[in-house]
């Protein structure tokens, strides 16, 4: 029984970017339009499988599909989604739209308030093309139940968002692109040698996860094969040390891209340390608990001080996503329930809140030109509508109770401190320090605040215009979605939480208590 | 075919004689070869006299006879010069890498059946091998080395270039020769020189296989570098080629020496694969006792005079030829024709094999095989014959456009001119067209 | 008694390697080469002699071959290219004409 | 071995009389020396001496060479296709190994085809004209 | 001698595609002899691309019909198997596409006697002179390609190799534009591919004076019941590993192979980059795999060090490149350590075996045709002086020639293996190969294979660096005032391109078909 909702899905944006790319020279604005049509068809048939998903027919993988691909290689086109792979499908197809009609003018060519060009006049259809492709990609990687189908994903998005990045992005683009680039083909060929090793060694002559779940049996097999994972994820999900490239990246990418580098192409990463690293590596997860923990934590300490340091907008969000997949990874690998729900909650949630920060912050820098922090100031003032995003963002990444974020940055601390999954203090530790970034969250996001929104209004901030109505639809539903899920996760909890407790029966770990008072969240 | 008697030497004969007797055979064939030069310099110069009604050395000895000896004498009496100039080393090497092969080659030659020597039975000949016609190839090619280094190390324009002639030219020939040895090989079925002449029991090759024997008294001349072919030397343009400086001593003696065995060689190869070897000629055959004990020996020199003869006669006769006739002759003719007769000689061996039933295979096939070499050959041939016949014709018609030309303007380019018709220019024809080349 | 031979084999092959990694003169190192396959060659009929078999001897009749189709080739290369060094002069030019 | 045995004689006795006559020639001779004499002989103008290692020679002496090489070698298989073309007979003249026949014949043609064909393009390409 | 003379036979059927290009050669050499030089190009091209066509549909038909001689043919001296079929096929396939580039105008000298910037030169160029010998010649080498991997002992190999190699020194030397480079190629290729080639032919003289015979079948089965540690195989199997490693252009003998690249005209080079490589690969499979598969464990781990500084060696001095056909010479040395991993893969069973075998055969396929694609655009963009092949003339580009420089950008990510490329299931499949016969019990080199692979992955990322500069050059960089001009594509060009193009991308999102026939050639392995 194959459903076919998931290739469907994938193949709507892949038919609409060649649509696009085959349009006549110089009907830009039709490519818009097509590219908005093509992500909303998109957006609306992902929220039709939503709903559906509860009754979908499938045990722990539903809207199954699997062919054959390459059977040599034992490699199917396999896809079907559990609760976690639907929410960030969801997430990213909530997110095209949004990001689409945000870069509406990015390709168009930029200029400042003064004249000078920020960014010439590139070809409008390739971006938006490159912009289906890469949506088509996101909703694979997700939706792959082949670890190999997984992998091509995991590479093959690097080459959209590389041509994105390069050749739309700001002065310093072709560095940071390549940056970017290099990083993560480095990280996904170590995971290639482990992709080889786990077939070799698992010697089903499959690719499909459900059957290599448990093929692997050797402690010091799985700790090489493990290893290989997540370094691949660690650098893609950018945690310290190998975080360097995503502030770079992240600036210099339009900010529809950034949005989508930090917001969806980045959980990828953590994603897979869920779905991948300890499911099919159990042993060697708990193995590498404590280290990891550690890692996460010197992330989210790390990138919260260095926030507070930077003069650059876009680098100071980017640092601040550091802080948060730290948390992320850090509820991924408590190995509780609730610490996991929360943990796949953030993901959902910070593409959200830094989506919108990062559209908020790239409003105002598409109208003052500089991303530089001091050029702005009394911001307030002069346009208030968009003010009044940027600080509701910005305390959407602070995790302000009654915002998203705060829930499931809330559930991560509780579920790692409360975790007893090894008996050992090590995590409470961990979760306590933790809770220092939230005060140093507050720090940054507040600072940044003050400094571009209040104060003195700056000479060329008096002639800003607030936001157009194209502005209000991009950010108005993240704001949105922003505040509801604030108030009223369950939705969310109530399809991810099956998922996390069939990763945990498959991670061997059962902490059921912990589990009811995550449900009861 | 009827088998070879019992006196007949085979390879297995060979390689069984105690060392005496190896070097008392080895002493027969130098003295054999040094007597040879001595009287053969004296007889050709005899001969070549007679033949220009002259009458040639005769103050030496009884007839001249001792006229080589004297000049030998002569030449170990002069100076002995060695240019500043020269590769000392090479200079002096070279004639005895000339000469020293020139001998060996001769060591294959047999001179006649087994034979009770000192109570040894022998073969007649210093030596056989599995490949001593290879031999006698390789013992020739390598005193081409004699003549480059000469030329080499003398460091001189004229002997450099008269050592790459003689090299170019012995090389080209030399091509031609092991080709019109291979039909030879087909039906003698072996290198070795002491069987192919007991394969020419019953005809001689010279017989049947006329192309090839004529091919090979061609490249005879050539290898050997006399006239017509002895450009090498040619006193004429190259004031003696690469011996210009070995003036006149003991070294220039040792390099006149080793042309003249190599001239030897030569006639000693075409009496051994063409002409029967030491085998008494037709008539005599008839008789048993002719081919066994030392008779045949007589036989052989016999032969081996008459072909010396014949070298000598074509030198009184012929004049030498210029460079480029001498090359193409080779190689647009030599080579080809043997090439094509090689195939068709195998053809026939082939339709006779299938024939008598040694070999399987279809008759008809063979036969067609043969039938097509010769037509392609001759195809092949009509078609460049046309290319040399229209080359030719173009340059009679280039040469008659310049006579009218001529004819027409006597002052042509601003010299006063005679007339070129005048009837004392060409006699009584006028038409008369310089022939072209070949 | 082989042994002597193919001591002699891989000596000259050993001169032939090293004139061509330390001499200039493309020539001298062509010939240096065809020294090489010619060690090659009295390496093969020594074998062919000891093991007692023909491959060794038919191998080297081919190598000749293949050897002399590497004079042909090389000689043009690298004819071509003194040709081209020395155009500088005339005189050279002239000298070299073909 | 002992085939080759002989030749060693008489290249013993060749070589010695050969190098006997080199070495000899200058003791028989007179010597009167004179500085023109020992110049480079050349038609009687002032001899240009050949520079180390051999003067330049012309190309088409090259060009000569390569094409020996190549017909030469042709030799090379020419020999033993020849003698093994015949079948061979032991001492009772009765065949022990049948020769290779038809199949040869093919196989010398297409040979000697092909080289015709290199032939044919040297002619062609004026390969073979001297001056 | 022998009484008994086996009596030859020659199975012209199995060998008609091998005959017929060399045919198509011959043929070739007499009309360049016969026929008046306007015409002759009108002969050559069809001659050339008709016989290359008609031997790939002859190998094709023998892939139907299917009945493979299970044994060597023509003697013992060449083997017809699978793996030569697949071989076969490609060097076919690559080189018809090459021959279409040669086919465009001005690559090759108009005369290529006359000395550079002569007057003898300039009226060679002037009257439009060719060498038409050119195709003569491509098609010796690709005889010569065909015969290297198949052949079945070390004479028929050697006699291939050098088949192969002497028409490509020449080659080499015809480029039309910086001919002095062109001919120092010539020289320098010849020099050292001789010099490599009397290695090889020293170690064959080893191996027969170890083994008694050159059969491949012969030395093996010697192997089996002699001495493994005789110092004549060891001497000999090194030596021919020098001799073919030098072709596949494995560290540390590499040298040749940027000079040579840089040098020669680039369709040839294409031909040399495709053509060689995939032959030299089927040869050196067939001598160890083949002949030296009982010394396993003994030139394993001298291959795996190759391997290892193979592709680090062409990975990091790629980095340093500023031209572009030096650099993909680099690359492709990389990629010759990739396929030695290949080579590494040995196992116990045949089905093993097969299994590598069948991941070389489809790296040789899919790497051959992205490298006669990424070629032919090489030869399109252009100076005033022939190809602008310095980077710095490729900057920007992309905005110039967005399609050009796309279809460029893909293939050097193929050569990356960025997945949805062909490249990438190639080197999977390799990796693949590699560790699980690291992962056989009782293997000689065990987990060591696994590190080859890491040191492969490593290899890659740095390869990709210098791929990815070139893309960042070409479409993130402000195009010079004065860069280099486009040329028009001839049809033959574009045709080499788009197919290219279309192999690249379509084994890139569909590898199965092309993984099915190399798995069907391998499954037979070599037949002995």
């Amino acid at each position: 029984m194959s459903s076919l909702w998931l290739p469907i899905l994938m193949a709507v944006p892949v038919l609409g970017a060649i649509v696009v790319a085959l349009l006549p020279k110089g009907s830009t604005t039709l490519a818009k339009q097509v590219t908005l049509l093509v992500s909303l068809v998109v957006l609306a048939l992902t929220l039709v499988m939503a709903f559906q998903f509860p009754n979908a027919a499938g045990e722990r993988f539903k809207f199954e599909a699997t062919y054959d691909w390459i059977p040599s290689f034992g490699v199917h086109f396999g896809v079907g989604v559990d609760g976690i792979a639907l929410v960030l499908i969801a997430l990213s197809a909530v997110l095209v739209p949004i990001v689409v009609l945000a870069s509406w003018h990015d390709a168009d060519g930029v200029k400042a308030a003064d004249g000078t060009v920020v960014a010439p006049k590139r070809s409008v259809k390739t971006y938006f093309s490159l912009l289906l492709v890469l949506e088509a990609m996101m909703i694979g990687v997700f939706a792959a139940t082949d670890v190999f189908l997984f992998y091509v994903f995991f590479e093959a998005m690097l080459i959209p968002m590389y041509f994105m990045i390069g050749s739309y992005g700001g002065a310093q683009r072709s560095y940071a692109a390549v940056k970017f680039l290099l990083y993560s083909l480095f990280g996904g060929l170590l995971m290639l040698v482990a992709v080889i090793g786990l077939y070799v060694v698992a010697g089903q002559g499959t690719f499909m996860f459900p059957e290599l779940v448990g093929a692997i049996q050797d402690p010091a097999t799985q700790k090489w094969l493990f290893a290989g994972f997540f370094i691949a994820f660690a650098i893609k999900a950018p945690l310290w040390p190998v975080h360097t490239w995503l502030p770079d990246a992240a600036a210099q990418a339009p900010a529809g891209a950034a949005v989508l580098l930090v917001g969806v192409l980045d959980k990828v990463g953590t994603f897979g340390m869920l779905r991948f690293c300890l499911e099919l590596f159990p042993d060697a997860a708990k193995a590498f608990t404590t280290p990891i923990i550690v890692l996460a934590v010197i992330s989210i300490i790390y990138g919260a001080i260095v926030a507070i340091g930077q003069t650059d907008m876009k680098r100071l969000i980017a640092y601040t996503s550091i802080s948060h997949f730290g948390f992320i990874v850090m509820g991924v690998f408590a190995m509780s329930q609730v610490a996991q729900a929360g943990a796949a909650l953030y993901m959902v949630n910070h593409g959200f809140a830094t989506g919108a920060l990062f559209l908020a912050a790239g409003f105002l820098i598409a109208r003052r030109g500089s991303p530089h922090i001091a050029d702005y100031g009394g911001v307030q003032k002069v346009t208030p509508v968009l003010a009044g995003f940027f600080l509701v963002a910005g305390l959407a990444g602070l995790s302000l109770p009654g915002l998203s974020s705060f829930v499931s940055e809330f559930m991560v601390m509780i579920g790692t401190y409360s975790s007893e999954a090894f008996g050992s203090g090590a995590l409470a530790a961990a979760a306590i320090v933790s809770a220092l970034a939230v005060i140093l969250a507050a720090v940054y996001i507040l600072w940044m605040v003050q400094r571009a929104l209040n104060g003195p209004t700056a000479e060329p901030v008096k002639a800003f215009k607030d936001l157009n109505a194209r502005e209000v639809w991009v950010l108005a539903p993240l704001v949105a979605l922003i505040i509801g899920f604030g108030f009223f996760p369950k939705p969310l909890l109530d399809v991810i939480n099956p998922a996390v407790t069939s990763t945990l029966v498959n991670v061997q770990v059962h902490n059921p208590g912990v589990a009811e008072k995550g449900a009861g969240q | 075919m009827t088998y070879v008697l019992a006196a007949d030497p085979t390879l297995a004969d060979f390689g069984k004689d105690p060392l005496w007797i190896t070097i008392i055979k080895a002493v027969m064939l130098f003295a054999f070869i040094m007597v040879g030069i001595l009287l053969g310099v004296w007889f050709e110069r005899k001969l070549i006299s007679r033949m220009q009604h002259r009458y040639g050395p005769n103050r030496a000895g009884k007839f001249g006879i001792l006229q080589s000896v004297a000049d030998g004498l002569k030449m170990g009496l002069k100076e002995d010069l060695t240019p500043r100039t020269v590769d000392k080393a090479l200079y002096l090497m070279a004639p005895i890498i000339m000469v020293v092969p020139a001998f060996l080659a001769f060591s294959v030659m047999p001179f006649g059946p087994m034979v009770n020597l000192f109570g040894v039975q022998t073969p007649l000949q210093l030596l056989d091998l599995p490949v001593a016609v290879l031999f006698v190839l390789a013992m020739g090619a390598v005193s081409v080395y004699g003549v480059v280094l000469a030329g080499w190390s003398s460091r001189s324009p004229y002997a450099l270039l008269g050592g790459l002639r003689s090299a170019a030219q012995v090389v080209s020939y030399e091509i031609a020769m092991g080709l019109s040895f291979v039909a030879i090989f087909l039906f003698a079925g072996t290198l070795s020189t002491s069987e192919i002449v007991a394969a020419q029991q019953q005809t001689w090759f010279a017989v049947l296989l006329i192309p090839s024997f004529l091919i090979y008294v061609v490249t005879m001349f050539g290898e050997a570098a006399r006239i017509p072919f002895d450009l090498p030397e040619s006193e004429g343009e190259l004031v003696g080629g690469f011996q210009t400086e070995y003036s006149s001593s003991l070294k220039f003696a040792l390099i006149m020496m080793g042309e003249y065995v190599h001239t030897f060689t030569a006639s000693g190869i075409a009496v051994t694969l063409f002409l029967g070897g030491w085998r008494a000629p037709f008539p005599i055959s008839l008789w048993e006792g002719a081919n066994v004990g030392w008779l045949p020996v007589l036989w052989f020199i016999i032969k081996f005079i008459l072909v010396f003869c014949f070298i000598v006669w074509v030198r009184a006769s012929l004049p030498r030829i210029r460079y480029d006739q001498l090359m193409s002759l080779g190689w647009k003719v030599l080579i080809p024709v043997n090439l094509a007769w090689i195939l068709l000689v195998a053809a026939v061996r082939n339709v006779i094999f299938v024939r008598n039933g040694t070999f399987d295979g279809d008759i008809y096939l063979s036969a067609g095989m043969g039938v097509i070499i010769v037509i392609g050959a001759l195809a092949i041939w009509m078609r460049f014959d046309t290319v040399n016949q229209r080359r030719k014709e173009a340059k009679k018609a280039e040469v008659e456009a310049e006579f009218e030309e001529l004819s027409k303007e006597p002052a042509a380019g601003g010299f006063p001119v005679p007339p070129l018709d005048l009837p004392h220019y060409h006699g009584a024809q006028h038409k008369e067209i310089p022939s072209g080349t070949n | 008694m082989t042994t002597n031979y193919l001591i002699l084999s891989g000596l000259l092959f050993s001169i032939g390697a090293v004139g061509v990694l330390i001499r200039r003169n493309a020539i001298v190192v062509f010939m240096c080469i065809e020294l090489m396959l010619n060690a090659c060659n009295l390496a093969f009929v020594t074998f062919a002699r000891q093991v007692g078999n023909l491959e060794g001897q038919i191998v080297a009749f081919f190598v000749m071959v293949v050897a002399a189709a590497e004079v042909v080739v090389g000689l043009a290369i690298i004819v071509t290219i003194f040709r081209t060094r020395r155009s500088a002069s005339v005189d050279d030019a002239n000298l070299l004409k073909y | 071995m002992d085939l080759y045995v002989p030749i060693l004689v008489l290249a013993v006795l060749a070589g010695g009389f050969a190098i006997f006559s080199v070495a000899i020639a200058p003791f028989t001779g007179p010597k009167r020396w004179n500085r023109a004499k020992l110049d480079a002989y050349e038609c009687g103008i002032e001899p240009t001496p050949q520079p180390v290692g051999g003067g330049r020679f012309p190309l088409k002496y090259m060009v000569t060479a390569m094409l020996f090489i190549v017909f030469d070698i042709e030799i090379i298989f020419l020999y033993p296709w020849a003698v093994t073309f015949a079948p061979l007979r032991n001492d009772a003249n009765q065949v022990i190994a049948s020769g290779l026949g038809v199949f040869a014949l093919v196989e010398m043609l297409l040979f000697i085809v092909t080289v015709l064909v290199a032939y044919a393009y040297v002619w062609r390409r004026k390969g073979l004209e001297w001056d | 001698m022998n009484p008994t003379i086996e009596f030859p036979t020659i199975e012209y059927a199995t060998l008609a595609p091998l005959l017929l290009v060399f045919g198509a050669a011959i043929l070739g050499v007499l009309v360049e002899a016969f026929a008046p030089r306007y015409l002759r190009k009108s002969f050559q091209v069809p001659l050339t691309l008709l016989s290359l066509i008609g031997a790939f549909a002859l190998v094709i038909v023998q892939v139907v019909r299917g009945d493979l001689p299970t044994g060597p043919v023509a003697m013992g001296a060449l083997a017809i198997d699978g793996p030569t079929l697949f071989i076969w096929g490609v060097i076919l396939v690559l080189s018809a596409v090459c021959v279409l580039l040669i086919n465009d105008e001005g690559h090759f000298v108009a005369s290529a006697a006359s000395v550079p910037g002569s007057a003898d030169e300039e009226g060679a160029e002037r009257a439009g002179h060719e060498h038409t010998e050119v195709y003569p010649l491509a098609l010796f080498a690709v005889g010569g390609m065909l015969m290297f991997p198949a052949a079945n002992d070390l004479l028929t190999m050697f006699v291939g190799l050098e088949v192969m190699s002497l028409p490509l020194y020449l080659l080499c030397g015809l480029a039309r534009r910086r001919r002095l480079l062109s001919q120092e190629a010539s020289m320098k290729y010849f020099l050292l591919g001789a010099f490599s080639s009397a290695f090889f032919l020293y170690g064959a003289a080893m191996v027969y004076g170890y083994a008694g015979t050159v059969s491949f079948a012969g030395i093996s089965q010697a192997m089996a019941q002699g001495a493994l540690l005789d110092p004549l195989l060891l001497l000999g199997f090194s030596l021919l590993g020098v001799g073919l490693l030098f072709k596949i252009g494995a560290a540390p003998f590499q040298a040749w192979k940027p000079d040579v690249y840089q040098g020669a005209p680039t369709p040839i080079t294409a031909l040399m980059a495709s053509g060689t490589l995939v032959a030299a690969v089927g040869a050196l499979l067939r001598v160890f795999w083949v002949g030296l598969g009982n010394l396993d464990w003994n030139w394993r781990p001298v291959l795996w060090v190759v391997a290892a500084l193979t592709m680090m060696v062409g990975a990091v001095i790629a980095i340093t490149q500023t031209d572009i056909k030096r650099m993909l010479a680099y690359s492709s040395i990389a990629h010759a350590g990739f396929l030695l991993v290949g080579v590494l893969a040995t196992y116990d069973t045949g089905a093993g075996n097969a299994v590598s075998l069948q991941a070389i055969l489809f790296y040789l396929l899919v790497y051959g045709v992205a490298t006669v694609g990424a070629f032919a655009i090489v030869t399109l963009v252009r100076d005033p002086g022939g190809e602008a092949n310095h980077l710095s003339r490729w900057a920007g580009l992309g905005k110039r020639a967005p399609i050009l420089s796309g279809v460029f950008a893909f293939f050097l990510l193929a050569f990356a293996g960025i997945p949805l490329t062909s490249g990438f299931f190639g080197k999977y499949a390799l990796f693949t190969a590699a560790i699980g016969s690291g992962q056989e019990a009782g293997d000689s080199l065990g987990a060591w294979m696994t590190g080859l692979v890491v040191v492969g992955v490593i290899a890659s990322a740095i390869a990709a660096f210098f791929y990815v500069r070139v893309i960042v050059l070409m479409f993130f960089n402000e195009p010079a005032a004065d860069g280099p001009a486009i040329a028009v594509p001839s049809t033959g060009t574009v045709t080499v391109i788009t197919l290219s193009l279309l192999v690249t991308v379509g084994v890139g999102v569909f590898p199965e078909p092309v993984l099915q026939l190399a798995n069907t050639a391998a499954s037979s392995l070599f037949i002995r």
